[in-house]
């Protein structure tokens, strides 16, 4: 158990990390995906199946739309860097 | 409904009237007789000048837990009468020649306002003076500084504007400084009432009395201009309107000493004050009144020396005599206080006559520049008169009444082993004498210029008042009894033992003064030398006034002879620049500090970042709470703790 | 080795930092705008944590459980309630944001927050009348920024 | 009584039935919006004159029949009433009458005045929590649909700074919740002197006070006020200044009394309030901009509210809800004043001889905002510094200092403004106002000359407000015991319990049919 | 210097933070309000999902808030987003709408096929909420995903408006009007209903909650409209670069 709860908070507070760092911004975004996807599973551990679900659909999948909308918008839609 | 309501709501109702009324031309004539009838109801309260009971008002408001009174006593009624005489004046005097002038040269807007200002003032002094807790002196003391600052503020000049922020700044610092004293005094002694205040006092440390004083002085100490808060005095007054000037150069400043009056001598009580050491010097705290007081006859006479234009003259003298007076209160004996006291009597009635003979040169010529006066003895002679009667009682020399008040300060100087203090005096009224020379020379005295040759003397209707004041001013000299009995009610009812007087002066066992003979001698003395002069000698000529010399040369009637510029340049030189606008830069500091300040502040609220704020005040928050609790020594431990746990 | 829950409240903790400091440091706002999500997360994490039970199950009632409610243990339901809202507030403020960020970059033409600011200073200062006040950062874009806004006013005509 | 739900619940279904009906007829849309304010304030003129015990007895109203602490409730005193009246009031005063904008604009003043009055009369923590998020959000795009691209610009650092804020909220909620397991007010309340009365308790205080003060204009967090203020309309300058700053101080305030009894979070408090006043007075000083420096002062004057609630004890309660009504009375009626008067105060210059009476309304506003007696202002002023100084302690004497320094500095720079206005010269302005946009945006894009003039109805209330200051001059001893009974009940913590939860009762089964 | 403050702001933070975490209890917290709903919520509210249960009835009103809260972001976005500097046909901002390539067949196809199966999940999280886990978020955010997956698709297409406004309003006036109903029989607002035809089966089954799944059907129906509504107007932004600055004048006419 405490291995997996490790390793899931290690690659979220990495993901969180590499939101802030990660030159393009397209990765950025879907860093910030993946740090609600590693958040959803630790609510999924703490037995809070509810918010699971809602934080994978929210935060992974419609707010990660939302803002790569918003990217292609802002003109900053550029697969190479 | 006592005399006082009746009082009161006349004037109210008055002040109303002569807004709603103020564009009509009946209401110069209307308001004197508002005066008239106001005077009239003030005397009949006149038992209180003559140690009669305080006269309590019928209206009282219960708010907060407190109950605001009004009231007259002696000191309130002598006040009061100086107030309305002088607005009296005042009226009378705008009411004529000045006024058609103003009107003309503004319009009747403006003259209505002088006249709504008028009323305004004597309506808010009269509920101030009649005030019977502290909270009503509050209040009656920022509706008499709102008062003055629309009288201030009715001149349109840029320097009168200037001048009337510059004081509404002060006086809004001094009422800060007074409603500090009134929490503090309302939560050390329970209430606000005097009597009950005057009770608690006697439980207070001193400490805590001297704190009281600190604050009640510098908000009291403000209104009179006294050093170092005299800045703003001089150049608010002296930019007042004419009529304006009047009224209030001669009593608004000294509704200061009133409260102070009341508040640090009736209620604290000087013993108290005279009890607390400051430390590090050998001064009590009523000498160190008692000082300031002497510093403030000294500075600002002084620097009225330098002045250039009569306003400004008489306006610093203003300021200047208010320190007699508070040296006077803080002597604290029976004589020193009734010369204190009774130096506002003296001084309102010269001073509004200065100002009134001032107001008509300027009427007469356009003008009070020194420079650009003189010789206007022989154009207006009753006006030169009635100058030279007020300057005689500005200088303190007999028979005018201004002899008989600075002869108590003095004497009760002496009399309480203050030589220091009396040396201090004596250069004050040396200032002002040299200070008064310079100014009835430059006006009247010289030779006349070219402009100013058709000049006639002043209009009846400024005259009468002039003269009315003038024939006070020598009246008062040679009976000083009829104000002194007014004076020892005043002292009763503050608590000290009045001045033991008759009509003609002063009785004292070590020599007292009486007037009457005083006046006599030196007739008799002007009798003997005019007999001697004319009969004996005669040998006199009367010579023009152009009839002048100057190095050798006889000057021609085309050039004016006329001595004004850098009247004292030797006394100035003695006197040394290096303590010049010593205060002037002070204030510029702290405006400049308050400035670099807001700068700073301002660039805190740019900030760039809006959550930088946010974290900033969370972790200081933090930070506060957590050492606050006690635990910060145990932070590092609670973290180590937590990891181990 | 820590215990687990250093590491869930590391984990929680560490998220709103990154988040923060993310806020704090970055010029960006859209970038600005994901540290802000984070950090959101974050306390959504800690709040979740405040309603674990060491031997807790999810909080719904399964079928063969109604038997003997009373036996199991559950998490409290509260914390998670509240989580899902502000999940959901969360979004709502995103979204806002996003709308102005687009309008922001659609106007003034930059996602640097100091330009904003310059820009918006500068706007205010114009708005009232006050003189223009000295940027320190880059006066030659404010100058031309408003020369451009003064120049397409005439074009409009 | 429990259709004082209504006045949360109405205004949210007229928001979300305004854009449906708009779509057949746009004025039966408005007109519901506006019948919906109409009818707020019926409701609570209707409880108030029925059950005249309110002004003796709280209520607490239970919603979706779930007894508190289990469900959530909402609590009505006196002072929670008075809010909830004055929020449909300010709301319909200050109603975007005469812009052309879409339903949804109107949409939006809805979901303002739900959550407002919601806020004000939650009696659960996260549920002052949601509404303060909807109140957020809420302004957040009022401000941003102003028209003006620097009003985006400034409405995104206020999300920025809201959100921030708010996730700190939550942060202490979630710290509260840790150590009490409830969140309903009065249990938590009950809870507190056993469970809060520690250093976590404090923090979360903290926290609570950093996210709500961002609302409520407290010192560090209200760097939005300027740029907020300086690019939105007068009307809503004029409301979230007036009525949203002044409901988060209420709120923070009643958390404070049930939640918080340590003496760190009052000096915490009055801390950040001094250094509210001194610095928006500071900087008001500075100012050359007629709006920003009201915004200013209206930082200085939350500063005092903060301060004075920061007094422990009935004299700081008094004194906070004394300065708090009257700020809410006169900043409004100032932004009212500010319509016509937009842009550079050199511009002022000579306004008193074209409006005298607008000036003079100016005047009488801004002498009770300094606290000139006997006007209102005056009193609030006077319980402030006589609470201060009953109270021994550094903050409390360096409030004592403070407060007169910058009533003076206030002093100083509104009456430069009063002194402009009665200049004579008008001829040379200092700066040009060629880019001022009015309210009124009457913009002639030719040559971007401005008309500039004062609403009839942003006088009509500056002017209601002078007579009502007037009016409580003349009437003080009544308004002085109204505002001793508002402060007592306010003040007690034991009240707020007993009236939650009338007997310690067992939660009871709701009976299903 | 704002990154050195910052830094030490958030370092600061961050063991302040550290420090307070260590004191809170970690899986023994007090649960009052917790173990009440727990004990409670079965037989009071009929629902075996006790989420669902805080969500609906004891915290009704929070819910409804949070809907207002996305409805005003809604709005909040369709009104900035509305402005003409903003839309495709403003003279700043050049013909970038078609910038975006149709998506290839199969995707369409597949997203065709796809939609109607995500919107029957959606709608079966929904009405199975206060059974199992999920509810009227996570089925709303579906039907959004289900309902906005067409037009990602197929770039340029346009969205009727009026549909999703319809809705929103409609489902977020459901929702009050279920509160109102309660009230309407002298019951507190939002107290949940249960009558003959509402709630009368077992716990665990469909039919047991009360009006409870009907609240949950307005929230589902809020949260899809609403998210639908806010990916549409997004997506009907155009695309934004450095050389399409619009200087549109600011007064905002519509």
């Amino acid at each position: 158990m405490i291995w997996i709860v490790s390793i899931v908070v290690l690659v979220m507070l990495a993901s969180a990390i590499a939101v802030l760092v990660l030159p393009n911004m397209i990765a950025a975004v879907a860093a910030a995906s993946v740090v609600s996807l590693a958040l959803a599973v630790l609510f999924a551990l703490m037995k809070a199946p509810d918010v699971a679900m809602t934080e994978a659909a929210i935060g992974a999948g419609l707010s990660a739309l939302l803002l790569a909308m918003g990217l292609k918008r802002l003109g900053l839609w550029q697969l190479e860097d | 409904m006592s005399v006082l309501d009746d009082l009161l709501l006349f004037t109210a109702l008055a002040s109303v009237a002569i807004i709603v009324l103020r564009r009509f031309a009946f209401i110069s004539k209307f308001s004197v007789v508002v005066y008239v009838l106001a005077t009239v109801l003030l005397i009949k309260m006149s038992a209180l000048g003559y140690g009669g009971e305080a006269v309590y008002s019928s209206f009282t408001v219960n708010v907060l837990g407190q109950v605001l009174q009004w009231r007259f006593d002696a000191l309130s009624w002598f006040f009061a009468l100086i107030t309305l005489v002088v607005a009296l004046f005042t009226a009378l005097f705008m009411s004529g020649a000045w006024g058609d002038k103003y009107r003309k040269e503004h319009s009747k807007e403006a003259y209505g306002l002088l006249q709504v200002a008028l009323i305004l003032n004597v309506l808010s002094m009269l509920v101030l003076l009649a005030s019977g807790d502290l909270l009503s002196l509050f209040i009656g003391w920022e509706l008499v500084s709102w008062a003055s600052f629309m009288m201030m503020a009715l001149n349109p000049d840029k320097v009168a504007r200037k001048a009337a922020i510059k004081y509404i700044v002060y006086a809004m610092a001094g009422a800060m400084a007074i409603l500090m004293a009134i929490a503090m005094t309302y939560n050390m002694t329970g209430s606000l009432d005097y009597v009950q205040v005057m009770q608690g006092m006697a439980q207070l440390n001193n400490s805590q009395i001297a704190v009281l004083v600190s604050l009640y002085a510098i908000g009291f100490g403000i209104k009179m201009g006294v050093i170092p808060f005299h800045l703003w005095q001089a150049t608010a007054y002296a930019e007042t309107p004419g009529a304006g000037a009047v009224f209030m150069g001669a009593i608004s400043a000294r509704m200061g000493l009133y409260a102070l009056i009341l508040v640090i001598v009736q209620i604290i009580g000087l013993t108290r004050v005279a009890a607390i050491e400051i430390p590090y010097t050998f001064l009590d705290m009523q000498n160190a009144l008692a000082w300031v007081g002497a510093l403030t006859t000294i500075i600002p006479t002084y620097i009225a020396l330098k002045q250039n234009d009569a306003r400004y003259l008489l306006a610093w003298h203003g300021v200047g005599q208010g320190g007699y007076m508070l040296l006077g209160v803080m002597i604290a004996d029976s004589i020193g206080t009734a010369g204190g006291i009774m130096h506002v009597f003296n001084y309102a009635t010269y001073q509004a006559a200065l100002f009134m003979t001032v107001t008509a040169v300027i009427y007469r010529t356009g003008t009070s520049n020194f420079s650009k006066l003189g010789g206007l003895v022989t154009q207006m002679p009753l006006t030169f008169m009635v100058m030279v009667v007020s300057i005689i009682g500005l200088a303190g020399i007999p028979p005018m009444n201004g002899f008989v008040s600075k002869w108590l300060i003095y004497r009760a100087l002496l009399l309480d082993g203050q030589p220091l203090l009396f040396v201090a005096a004596v250069i004050g009224t040396l200032g002002t004498i040299l200070s008064v020379y310079k100014l009835v020379h430059n006006t009247f005295l010289g030779q006349l210029r070219l402009e100013h040759q058709d000049v006639r003397e002043a209009p009846l209707s400024m005259l009468i008042p002039m003269l009315g004041l003038a024939i006070i001013i020598f009246a008062t000299g040679v009976m000083p009894g009829v104000v002194l009995d007014w004076v020892a009610a005043a002292q009763i009812a503050i608590g000290i033992a009045p001045v033991e007087h008759n009509l003609g002066g002063i009785e004292l066992v070590q020599g007292g003064l009486n007037m009457i003979w005083v006046t006599g001698v030196m007739f008799y003395g002007f009798a003997v030398g005019a007999i001697i002069f004319y009969f004996l000698g005669g040998k006199s000529k009367h010579i023009h006034q152009y009839d002048n010399y100057a190095g050798g040369h006889f000057l021609t009637s085309k050039v004016r002879y006329h001595y004004s510029n850098h009247f004292y340049a030797g006394l100035m030189h003695l006197i040394g620049g290096w303590y010049r606008n010593i205060f002037i830069k002070l204030e510029y500091a702290l405006v400049s500090l308050v400035s670099f300040m807001s700068q700073l502040s301002e660039n805190f609220y740019r900030s760039s970042q809006p959550a930088m704020l946010v974290a900033a005040i969370v972790m200081l928050a933090l930070w506060y709470i957590m050492s606050a609790d006690g635990s910060a020594p145990v932070l590092v431990q609670g973290l180590q703790g937590g990891m181990s746990k | 080795m820590p215990a687990i829950e250093v590491v869930l409240y590391s984990g929680a903790i560490g998220l709103s930092i990154i988040g923060l400091t993310g806020l704090l440091l970055l010029n960006n706002v859209f970038r600005m705008l994901l540290a802000l999500v984070i950090l959101e997360s974050g306390v959504n994490l800690l709040l979740i944590l405040s309603g674990f039970r060491l031997a807790g199950v999810a909080p719904v009632i399964l079928p063969e459980q109604l038997s003997n409610l009373s036996a199991i243990v559950m998490n409290d339901p509260v914390p998670q309630a509240l989580v899902l809202t502000a999940i959901v507030i969360g979004v709502g403020v995103q979204a806002l944001g996003l709308a102005m960020i687009l309008r922001i970059k659609a106007q003034y033409g930059t996602l640097n927050m100091l330009k904003i600011r310059e820009q918006l200073e500068f706007d205010l200062a114009v708005q009232s009348g006050v003189a223009t006040p000295v940027s320190a950062h880059s006066p030659v874009s404010l100058a031309s920024g408003r020369e451009r806004q003064l120049s397409n006013h005439k074009d409009e005509q | 009584m429990d259709n004082i739900v209504l006045l949360v619940v109405l205004p949210l279904l007229a928001a979300f039935l305004m854009p449906v009906v708009a779509r057949s007829s746009e004025v039966v849309a408005r007109t519901l919006g506006l019948s919906v304010l109409f009818i707020s304030i019926g409701i609570i003129l209707n409880v108030w004159s029925q059950s005249g015990q309110i002004d003796s007895q709280a209520v607490s109203i239970v919603i979706g029949g779930f007894l508190p602490p289990l469900g959530i409730n909402f609590y009505v005193d006196q002072i929670s009433l008075f809010f909830a009246l004055a929020v449909p009031v300010m709301v319909l005063l200050f109603w975007p009458w005469h812009r052309a904008t879409s339903i949804r604009e109107y949409s939006l003043m809805m979901l303002l005045t739900a959550s407002a009055s919601g806020l004000i009369l939650s009696g659960d923590l996260f549920n002052i929590y949601v509404f303060y998020e909807l109140l957020g959000i809420a302004s957040y795009s009022l401000v941003a649909i102003q028209g003006r691209v620097s009003a985006v610009a400034a409405s995104f650092r206020y999300l920025l700074m809201g959100s921030v804020g708010s996730v700190m909220m939550l942060l202490g909620i979630a710290i509260i919740y840790t150590q009490t397991g409830t969140l309903n007010l009065a249990h938590l309340s009950l809870l507190a002197p056993e469970k809060l009365n520690n250093m976590l308790g404090l923090a979360s205080f903290a926290l609570i006070l950093t996210g709500m003060g961002v609302k409520a204009e407290l010192f560090p967090v209200n760097s939005w006020v300027p740029e907020v203020y300086g690019s939105v309309s007068s009307n809503l300058a004029a409301l979230m200044a007036g009525l949203l700053s002044k409901l988060a101080v209420i709120v923070i305030v009643r958390l404070l009394i049930l939640l918080f009894p340590q003496p760190e979070a009052l000096q915490l408090m009055g801390m950040l309030g001094i250094l509210g006043v001194l610095t928006g007075e500071l900087v008001a000083w500075r100012s050359r901009d007629f709006v920003r420096m009201l915004s200013f002062s209206s930082i200085g004057q939350l500063g005092l509210i903060f301060l004075a609630f920061s007094i422990p004890g009935e004299m700081g309660m008094m004194a906070g809800i004394a300065i708090a009504l009257h700020h809410m009375l006169v900043k409004p009626a100032l932004f009212m004043l500010a319509t016509g008067w937009r842009g550079a105060v050199e511009n002022l210059s000579g306004v008193a001889r074209r409006s005298p009476f607008v000036v003079l309304l100016f005047i009488v506003l801004i002498l009770s905002l300094l606290g000139i007696p006997p006007l209102p202002g005056f009193w609030a002023k006077y319980l402030l510094m006589v609470g201060l100084s009953s109270q021994d302690g550094f903050i409390y004497t360096l409030g004592m200092i403070i407060v007169p320094l910058a009533m003076v500095i206030e002093m100083a720079y509104l009456f430069k403004i009063v002194m402009i206005m009665y200049r004579k010269d008008n001829d040379e302005p200092a700066v040009n106002n060629s880019n001022i946009v009015d309210d009124s945006n009457i913009v002639d894009d030719s040559n971007i000359k401005v008309v500039q003039k004062h609403s009839k109805w942003g006088l009509a209330i500056a002017a209601s407000v002078a007579a009502m200051l007037i009016a409580i001059v003349l009437q003080l001893q009544p308004a002085s015991d109204k505002l001793l009974s508002l402060a007592n009940q306010l003040s007690d913590r034991n009240y707020y319990i007993s009236t939650v939860f009338p007997q310690i009762h067992t939660v009871r089964m709701q009976s299903i049919k | 210097m704002r990154n050195i403050a910052g830094l030490l702001f958030a370092g600061g933070l961050a063991f302040l933070l550290l420090v307070l975490a260590s004191y809170l209890p970690y899986g023994q917290t007090p649960m009052f309000l917790g173990d009440a709903i727990l004990a409670h919520a079965p037989g009071e509210v009929h629902t075996a999902n006790i989420v669902a249960a805080v969500l609906l009835a004891y915290r009704g009103i929070d819910t409804l808030g949070e809907l207002s809260i996305l409805f005003t972001a809604a709005a909040g976005v369709g009104l900035i987003l509305g402005h003409r500097s903003l839309r495709s046909d403003s003279a700043g901002v050049n013909g970038a709408v078609n910038s975006e390539q149709h998506s290839g067949f199969i995707t369409t196809r597949a997203v065709d096929l796809i939609m109607p199966l995500l919107m029957v999940v959606g709608f079966y999280i929904i009405f199975y909420g206060h059974v199992t886990p999920g509810g009227g978020f996570q089925g709303g955010v579906i039907l959004a995903t289900a309902f906005f997956l067409p037009v990602l698709v197929r770039p340029g297409t346009r969205i009727e408006h009026g549909v999703i406004t319809l809705l929103e309003g409609l489902a977020g006036s459901g929702f009050i009007l279920v509160g109102l109903w309660a009230m309407f029989y002298d019951q507190p607002f939002l107290q949940p209903i249960f009558d003959s035809f509402l709630g009368t089966g077992p716990l665990g089954s469909l039919w047991s909650a009360g009006s409870l799944p009907l609240l949950y059907l307005a929230v589902g129906l809020k949260v899809g409209s609403e998210l639908a509504g806010l990916l549409v107007t997004v997506s009907e932004v155009p695309e934004l670069s450095e050389t399409n600055i619009s200087d549109a004048d600011d007064i905002n006419r519509k």
